[in-house]
């Protein structure tokens, strides 16, 4: 991989401030950067802005100050974010909200449609996109019905399915079991774009990203703690109960 | 839709609660406790429906649905619609509390019969059917409901015909919208949880 | 989106007992639906308006919500004088406008203002607990208020579940047009959020029942029985008698 | 601590089948039993049944098959479960669905309103526990504005207050940021009551729990896996972006 700092800005953020309706700042005067090649790790507490920040960006929460653009694009308007949508793709924080067509297919090809795609392109993009995440035998599946897991990997194929050149990935591992965590590892190691993701799991951060960043009153710093890091051993549970300290 | 306080005349806000009150006693008798969560439910996204807007050309109309909430409730669409109203008034002091049995009759009388003249049509496993009654119960509630309102306000005073006969037409376009919205919305339903539509 | 400014105040409005206040609204927006005479109802516009101020609530926002109720008055206000036929109160080139259409688009600007300020004044003080407490108390049947109250709930519910799944369908480029992908976005929106409002709906009345629900509902919000508020009942009921005196004397 | 198998059983479960309308059943003939004292942790995949089961326990889900007892009563009508629920608080998996009054103190005295408490009894239990819990500031916040890791404890706290025998806890870490877990960790230690444990987090449940236990084709079983375990080192992440494998 190229040197990320070498490589154009994807995002700049300059002095962003948001708050919500009659509520104290949430975001404040914050500055952010990924470059082309990046993939970041955020890792803050409940409340410190992180969701905020990602829909800031997608411009579902309009800011009262500071800049942003985009692939090097001053991004003001409406209009604009609507551009932006088709770059960057946001997993939400809870894939309950990502889904609302009756089957799978339907979703995944709705973004397709949405940018212009005949019926024809947009189903094969997503066949596509489904099999690249093994979920071709889930086309038909009502949306509503899957598991929690089975819900993530279709919303993150409802976002694959736009090409997008950067993804936003808020809490992607919350609540999965094991192998789907497995599985959805694996894919971000294949994909080839830049990231940024939260997560409150050091481990997975780690190991998935090039460097962590935190919030901290409203804007974002490196991070310089240290971290308890773990080094897996073996372990047998089982018949006898027994108790760990 | 609504119509505001301080336009209609005594005796049709008096017969207007009259009917209400009735219709909310037999849809409040034939509701049973455990129904009740999905009749708020329903009451609820009727309440939210008018905060949203669809486009229709340049300009943009809120929905009703209280053709879809007909067709999933039965007579319990009365005190839901009543209710919705009230939570209505109460939060952006649309309609009030004179005319709330007038609004009530005119948002759920068109509901009930909806219900009676199309949920059999979209029981049925023939998929064109459901869809087609579908598509009329939606617009069928909203152009009847136009029509009490217009015949609402004739009553009260002669002088409304003209305001009547624009809100007659205002309904034409809502009305299709509805029809449309209703349709596609029913075939969902009956997709993705059919429990919902009730048997 | 949702918000109930008014309920929040500590005014003498806000501590009276909400079956007091249910009760003296109901009366006394009846008896101003029904009155005809201008001097009754301009002295009900300064009534209430005076309700509105010792409620102590925010002038612009009450004057915000006014101007959205306007609108469906604005419609008989524009159109009345101009169709109502009668006199003809004067003629700007071959537009006539006629007396009686004046008189009655003047009379129903003010009804509605005046109930609608009373309404606010007296009812939209009060938080959705004690609304629902009020409802339990004044003897209304115990299946409609439990769904009165579960419907506030589930409002908040579907509203953002509503906002959600809007926020998905933005972000995947989806632009509102005249077009049938459109409506059928719409629909399928409104669809889920019937099935996933619904299963919500579900759970939450489940918290509820672990929690000893029985469908009566109890809130910490107190209002003692105070000869204050039989002062006020008198104060609303004497006001509503002399606004009808005055609609007799001048009217009648 | 007394060893749990010679204390009195407060759950019996005993061929125990449940399936939603129309569909496949979830639980199987399952049997199961928790004793005075014991902690037992309940690692399974998604959609696997696990808050099915909770839900049956509380008599949520009518049960097609089997027998429930609880501290040794046995429970059929709804009137037998509206004792249940006096005796056994459950967390849901989603703090959402738990929070459903206008602030936080009324949330927090409705169950001990319902339990025929007066007003001043109810008061005084619930700013008991939200001091417990460290939520004194919260008493008039708005519930459904708090934040994710927020709600979880104000949830909590809305069962702690009916002052259950026992705890269900679904996914109680779910989403939450380190300080939080710390602290559910530190009142889960300090209360004195036996609990079941949802939760996928291996670690987590190795802490809290004397046993672990899994759903596997409807039925509970004793977890035999070998688990990857973690100990812990310290490790420094910061300025400088750095790859992990
Ligand atoms: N719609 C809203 N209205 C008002 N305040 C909000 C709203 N959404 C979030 N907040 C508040 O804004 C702050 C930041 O919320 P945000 O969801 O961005 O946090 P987060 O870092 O994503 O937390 P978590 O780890 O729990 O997901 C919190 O204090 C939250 O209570
Ligand atoms: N209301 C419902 N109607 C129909 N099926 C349901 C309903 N609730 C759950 N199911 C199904 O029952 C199965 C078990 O669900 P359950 O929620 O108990 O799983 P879980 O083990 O808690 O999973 P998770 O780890 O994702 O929380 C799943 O296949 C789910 O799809
Ligand atoms: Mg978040
Ligand atoms: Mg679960």
């Amino acid at each position: 991989m190229a040197d990320p700092s070498s490589t154009d800005p994807i995002i700049e953020l300059t002095g962003i401030s948001y708050s919500y309706p009659k509520e104290q700042p949430v975001l404040k005067n914050l500055d952010f950067e990924l470059r082309k090649g990046e993939r970041i790790g955020l890792l803050a507490p409940n409340g410190s802005g992180k969701t905020t920040l990602f829909h800031v960006i997608m411009g579902l929460l309009p800011v009262s100050e500071g800049s942003i653009r985009i692939f090097g694009r001053k991004i003001e308007t409406e209009k604009d974010f609507v551009w932006v949508r088709r770059k960057i793709g946001l997993l939400f924080q809870d894939a309950d909200d990502q889904l609302f067509s009756p089957t799978v297919l339907d979703d995944v090809a709705f973004g397709p449609l949405n940018m212009g795609k005949t019926k024809k392109e947009a189903l094969s993009i997503s066949r596509r996109v489904l099999s690249f995440l093994g979920l071709s035998s889930f086309e038909d599946r009502i949306t509503f019905k899957l598991s929690g897991g089975e819900k993530k990997l279709v919303s993150l194929a409802t976002v694959l399915s736009m090409d997008p050149e950067v993804l936003l990935l808020d809490e992607p591992l919350n609540g999965l079991d094991n192998n789907t965590r497995i599985k959805l590892i694996s894919v971000l190691k294949t994909i080839d774009v830049s990231y940024i993701i939260i997560s409150h799991d050091i481990d997975f951060l780690l190991e998935s990203t090039d460097a962590i960043y935190t919030l901290n009153n409203g804007r974002i710093e490196k991070d310089t703690t240290v971290y308890v890091h773990s080094h897996d051993h073996a372990h047998m549970m089982g018949n006898v109960p027994h108790q760990h300290d | 839709m609504h119509i505001s306080e301080g336009i209609l005349t005594w005796p049709v806000l008096a017969s207007g609660a009259a009917f209400a009150i009735a219709g909310t006693g037999i849809g409040l008798k034939k509701l049973k406790t455990e129904d009740i969560p999905k009749t708020a439910i329903l009451s609820a996204a009727f309440f939210v429906a008018s905060l949203i807007h669809v486009p229709i050309g340049p300009s943009s109309v809120h929905l009703i649905l209280n053709g879809i909430v007909g067709i999933l409730l039965g007579w319990a669409a009365f005190p839901a619609i009543m209710v919705a109203l009230s939570l209505q008034a109460l939060f952006f002091q649309y309609g009030g509390i004179t005319t709330l049995g007038v609004n009530t009759m005119l948002m759920a009388l068109p509901a009930v019969l909806c219900h009676f003249f199309f949920h059999p049509l979209i029981l049925r496993n023939n998929q064109f059917l459901s869809l087609a009654a579908g598509f009329s119960g939606g617009a069928f509630s909203v152009f009847l409901s136009g029509i009490l309102m217009a015949a609402f306000l004739v009553f009260a005073q002669r002088e409304f015909l003209e305001v009547s006969l624009l809100v007659i037409g205002v309904h034409i376009p809502v009305m299709i919208i509805e029809g449309i919205i209703t349709m596609f919305c029913i075939g969902f339903l009956k997709k993705v949880q059919p429990s919902l539509m009730g048997g | 989106m949702l918000q109930e400014p008014f309920s929040v105040g500590n005014s003498f409005l806000h501590r009276t007992d909400p079956r007091f206040r249910l009760v003296s609204a109901l009366l006394y927006s009846i008896v101003v639906a029904v009155l005809y005479g201008f001097f009754s109802l301009i002295a009900s516009a300064v009534f209430s308006l005076a309700l509105v101020r010792a409620a102590g609530l925010d002038g612009k926002t009450v004057l915000k919500r006014l101007a959205l109720v306007n609108g469906f008055v604005l419609l008989f206000l524009l159109i009345l004088p101009l169709t109502a036929g009668g006199d003809i109160f004067f003629s700007i080139g071959f537009l006539h406008i006629y007396q009686p259409g004046v008189v009655l688009a003047l009379q129903i600007a003010l009804k509605s203002n005046a109930i609608i300020m009373a309404f606010i004044a007296l009812v939209s003080t009060m938080n959705f607990s004690t609304l629902g407490h009020a409802l339990n108390s004044l003897g209304l049947p115990h299946k409609f208020v439990f769904l009165f109250i579960l419907t506030y709930r589930y409002i908040f519910v579907i509203e953002q579940e509503y906002k959600k799944i809007w926020r998905s369908i933005k972000i995947r480029g989806f632009s509102p047009k005249t077009t049938l992908h459109c409506y059928k976005t719409y629909a399928y929106m409104i669809g889920m959020i019937f099935v996933k409002a619904s299963a919500r709906a579900e759970r939450v009345y489940r918290a509820m029942r672990c929690r000893g629900f029985n469908g009566s509902f109890y809130t910490l919000a107190e209002f003692p029985s105070s000869g204050k508020n039989w002062l006020f009942l008198f104060f609303m009921l004497f006001s509503t008698f002399l606004i009808i005196l005055m609609e007799l004397y001048f009217y009648g």
